[in-house]
């Protein structure tokens, strides 16, 4: 290969790759744009995992189908049941189920009576 | 060598100038599915990688996946591995069924057939479930009298197993009996799969009473670690007696599960249902998404596809809740029909949609160990209606 | 394939797998009934995990070679706390270190005072 | 198409109408031994996985593995890919020595080195253990006189190996030497180290004086990382050189220990040691216990291989202890001969069996880390056996 | 068969009998990489598996690998599978381009594109910074007229790669271009990565002023995750449509990027960055230092290829650091030339150095986000000009 | 293949394994001698782990460039225990908690009393 074809190559190589990137800093510009534009409905949209492989039947039943925010701070509300038992019955959910009590939320816990 | 003509070359070169209308609708089908995996929730662990792959195939030049080196048996693989693209050499673990069985593999490490042994009953609701594969195979077959030649009673098998809700087994019988049409087969199993809570409850509201539905079932007996452990040998030798073209499949479920329940291999059962499903999903994934090119994608045959996949869906689950129907009957009324929806497997959504319709006919119901039972039964009956299935037409 | 040859595949087919699943059922029965009557010896057998890979020395001593019931019963002795604060420790060191709870044996929790 | 025709084609082509006796015999073998696996404990992260592959292969009809295609060399490799049932596939990696060479990957990343770098000596009683690799061999020879013909030099040689106690070094060599004998080499390596605590104890009485026993040895120094560092770069330079036909398990024995040590690459031995291992756990134990069809089990070679393997076990304790008893000696009572049978590796089964004997002879006797020089010693030593029985009848 | 006869066949046999002066010296080389990799820290996770491949192919008889059945389009795949050693069907994965892609996948799990997106102009500094790679890809040329017939086109091309400072990329393009020149151009690569932190200081000082070096830039704005989710899809389309032939690589990068950041695929993610990528990486490191024998690699063109990777490197630096001025003039002082230097990868190294450099004239200077975008964009950067080259020499 | 010609094989077999282990435990002695001569250099010079790939940039950026010394010596203190129990404590740690030994560390081990 010639040293002028050699220098032809670095240089059709040079611009390409500024070329190239160039038009993706533009386009990066443009979806930020339209992103931050339509961001309020966006933002609340993505979904929370949803495990494909079966899981402990307990624990699954607890959450809802709808896309939701993971995480939420969580208030845990006691119905005719002491702090003691319910301290238990989400240790044993916990137990049984696997999931650490970590990643457990409890809504509210009530005595069948 | 020359400046300008060195540029023009590249430009020619690049997809741009190569892109088909049929590609572009492909890459706009793609990202709608990406939407739907991210935003909507569906099956996000398979439809993520499968339309990714979907994505990737149809970008002009990108010469990554060639399905055709597969549809001629026997298959050259010195062929394959010389012009294959990347796509291609992970399809071979598709096409020779390696990735379905590990994926099973794991699948079985995970599922507790708990409540089934505690029910066996669960295992007749799982069988019923399988109505939609053959009603779906045999309309698909009745097309013919509408559309001439559209689909080989092969074909039709393929597309029939998409009621039984199991992505592992539709790829399997998918790649063995119509391999041309693996990519929407797969596509849509999986979103269907994410459909279940709007699929079925119509149809189960439909065909049960509100008194029927308000039954609350008695607590399930616990089931000892030695029946555990004993259940999925008996099952492999079962199964793989009777139909012994599905042994790969139900004897990877079963190892799966015996390393679970046996307590004695806890690193493997690990492995199973994390590292080695993870990778065999992501390669699957993609594959299976790279085999849908605008050609063969684009056309009357998907779209009958996308119609014959609810069908089987709706059937399987009236299947499931008429034989719960005729067990509340035999039993007297002590079992909720709700829970024979939950056999089209697709484990746990099923179960938890019987559980969530249970309780809005009666607040204090609680279905779901319950479902949990025809819904593991169901990954069987599939099984089985896959096995019979290769046996006939293979 | 004409209809009636599909049609008999769909009745022939919905039978095998009844009768497989029926099959099963039936064996699930009769097992459940045969490890029921013996289970009590069998109850006892499972063996601890033996890894066939090297691992410390020191702590591999202590094994004992027998096979041994796994999570034998325990009981958990409690020094100057009540049972729900040993409740709260419990859950709290399972959620802490990610061991379900059924695999942590404790076999006294005492206030230091 | 007829309704009872088609029910009959069914149960004709299922597997029980096509059970043969020996498959039958298989199948409960399978099944005692997973038994064996999860009940009794023995080895069960191999036995189980092997187990369940003799089940599965002995399952008529199942068509998952047919060794016969990996017996002509060369091996027509694009026959096994569209030929081949699933284990096939999964047969090359044990065929190829991948699997072996990743699992000793593994196991070297598990492996400390320290106890024998504090103790050099152990090497030698880790070589004196190999006494029943040999023995072993010269007496399946010597079985021609009995039954003619039964086992050829590499068939012995093979069989010999079940006495350095390392699983994946017997499926090496005898992947390499003996293929159709890898089913009954390794179902009888692996049961026989799950029996070391009942095999060595008795010879380790018979061969010692309660003198001897109650040894107490002086602490093991410290080893620096460096050392340890350093260790495995020698053994790899040095093992290769003097036996280059086993570079490959040693070579990757090494890495992986040097994963470990070097401190630096804290995630590619971990992988090593987890994930990889594994994986590769499972499909080769799968395979190697699909190669177990009735044919090729059910016969006197197999029968000659349990009593063999025993023989081989025996020979190497009594060896590794013979030669503690001489080091007794010659260092004037420094050394407790019971360390000795350790070096049948086994890690760190033999190790403990070492601990536990001496702690009866004397209750403040602490030979555990004594005994894991030997141990590990083993490991490096029945390498170098198989090396030499390689370059000698390959 | 005679006692010293069989001594003396085995002696002979031996690596010791056998070895070349080439081998030795390539074992002193394995060696000294080895303890770069281990107490230096020269990028341990490649550089040690590249160096121990280096080691054992290079012990004498050990067999394991043959490059040069790689060499001849169609290679003959069967032949590979019967004559092959272990490392030769470990680098099937490299020659497929599998490895460098899934180690892709990894790489953009991990990767956080954020910075850059904050501040797009970062890809123009990671343009820029693969100045280094049409320049080693010209002086490599030049080189033929000292040395005639010393570089093919596509050989410089490979070598002009190494100033990407991407490994994947690297092996992907040597792979394509130039297979024989795989082991020299890898070690250059991962060891200039490693030296970084020495041979940017000096070039980016000299191209800077210290009023320039105290530029502090301002806080970058957050990126949303919905921007972090599109970018991938994006880049994908865009690239793969430019450059046809970089798709797997550019492809696999950004499907690992959409399963982290689209947070529904966690275990996908997690999978791709720990099990995936540490397998892949062992068994493509190995595999490549493999491809180093004493022949092919002691000889002058390996001598060129360090000092060209030298010049690719500083080159590289330069580029980014005097795009970097240009914005300074531009935006009126608004950045910091030194965050240009970051362009070449080698991420997160370059990026320290730049936020090291900065705090050196300013030590209130807080640069290193800054450097992320270009340094991110600098792997972009780098698979682009790969496609470039591809396009233009295969 | 005559006995006599087994025979060989054995003794030769057997021969070349005790050689070679003998010649490995004799190049272990020498490095030992080595390594310990020269220990106080190197015992500094191991590096840290430095990822080759990306990583949070923050994180990195506390990250030094300079080699530092692994695992530091630790010194066990020992309060009323004699060493046989600390090392069977030891062991017992190790073993439950399924930590090798060697990366254990222990900073004291006392008597409760
Ligand atoms: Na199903
Ligand atoms: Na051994
Ligand atoms: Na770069």
């Amino acid at each position: 290969m010639p040293v002028s074809d050699a220098f032809i190559v670095l240089l059709v190589g040079m611009l390409i790759v500024m070329v190239e990137l160039a038009l993706l800093a533009a386009i990066i510009i443009i979806m930020s744009k339209i992103v931050r534009a339509m961001t309020k409905q966006l933002d609340k949209a993505p979904a929370p995992e949803a495990p494909a492989s079966p899981q402990p039947a307990a624990a699954a039943a607890a959450q809802p189908y709808a896309p939701q925010a993971l995480r939420q701070e969580q208030s845990l509300e006691l119905y005719n049941v002491d702090e003691k038992t319910a301290a238990i019955i989400m240790a044993v959910v916990s137990d049984e189920s696997g999931i650490p009590l970590g990643e457990l939320s409890f809504k509210s816990i009530k005595a069948i009576d | 060598m020359n400046f300008l003509l060195t540029l023009q070359e590249i430009v020619l070169s690049s997809g741009f100038a190569n892109l088909s209308y049929k590609q572009a609708i492909m890459i706009v089908v793609a990202c709608v599915l990406i939407y739907l995996a991210i935003v909507k929730g569906f099956e996000p662990l398979l439809l993520l990688p499968i339309a990714f792959g979907m994505l990737l195939t149809n970008l002009p030049l990108s010469n990554m996946m060639h399905p055709e080196l597969f549809l001629k048996e026997p298959v050259d693989y010195n062929n394959v591995l010389n012009k294959g693209g990347l796509f291609d050499l992970f399809y071979i673990g598709v096409h020779k069924e390696i990735f379905p069985c590990l994926i099973f593999l794991g699948i079985g490490a995970m599922t507790d057939f708990g409540p089934m042994l505690a029910n066996p009953s669960s295992l007749l609701l799982g069988a019923a479930a399988q109505l939609g594969v053959y009603v779906a195979f045999f309309i698909a077959l009745l097309l013919n009298y509408v559309v001439p030649g559209i689909f080989t009673p092969q074909q039709a098998a393929s597309i029939g197993i998409i009621g039984g809700a199991d992505g592992p087994t539709a790829i399997f019988l998918a790649t063995n009996l119509a391999p041309e049409l693996l990519g929407p087969i797969s596509v849509a199993a999986y979103s269907y799969m994410a459909l279940i809570p709007l699929i079925q409850p119509p149809i189960m509201r439909l065909l049960t009473t509100q008194k029927e539905r308000e039954v609350k079932m008695d607590q399930l007996r616990t089931v000892s670690q030695a029946e555990k452990i004993i259940f999925p040998i008996v099952v492999t030798i079962i199964c793989a007696m009777l139909l012994p073209s599905i042994t790969p499949l139900i004897g990877m479920l079963m190892l799966g599960n015996l390393f679970r329940e046996s307590g004695v291999v806890g690193r493997l059962s690990d492995t199973a249902q994390n590292a080695l499903i993870n990778i065999v999903t992501i390669l699957l994934g993609i594959s299976v998404g790279a085999t849908t090119n605008g050609d063969t994608f684009l056309n009357i045959q998907t779209i009958s596809i996308v119609f014959l996949g609810l069908v089987a869906f709706g059937f399987s689950t009236a299947g499931g809740v008429l034989l719960g129907k005729l067990m509340y009957r035999v039993t007297g009324g002590k079992v909720n029909p709700l829970i024979g929806s939950a056999g089209v497997s697709a484990v746990p959504m099923a179960a938890r949609v019987s559980q969530v319709e249970g309780q809005k006919a009666n607040p204090s119901n609680f279905l779901l160990m319950h479902a949990m039972g025809p819904n593991v039964a169901g990954v069987i009956g599939t099984a089985c209606a896959a096995g019979f299935l290769l046996t006939v037409f293979k």
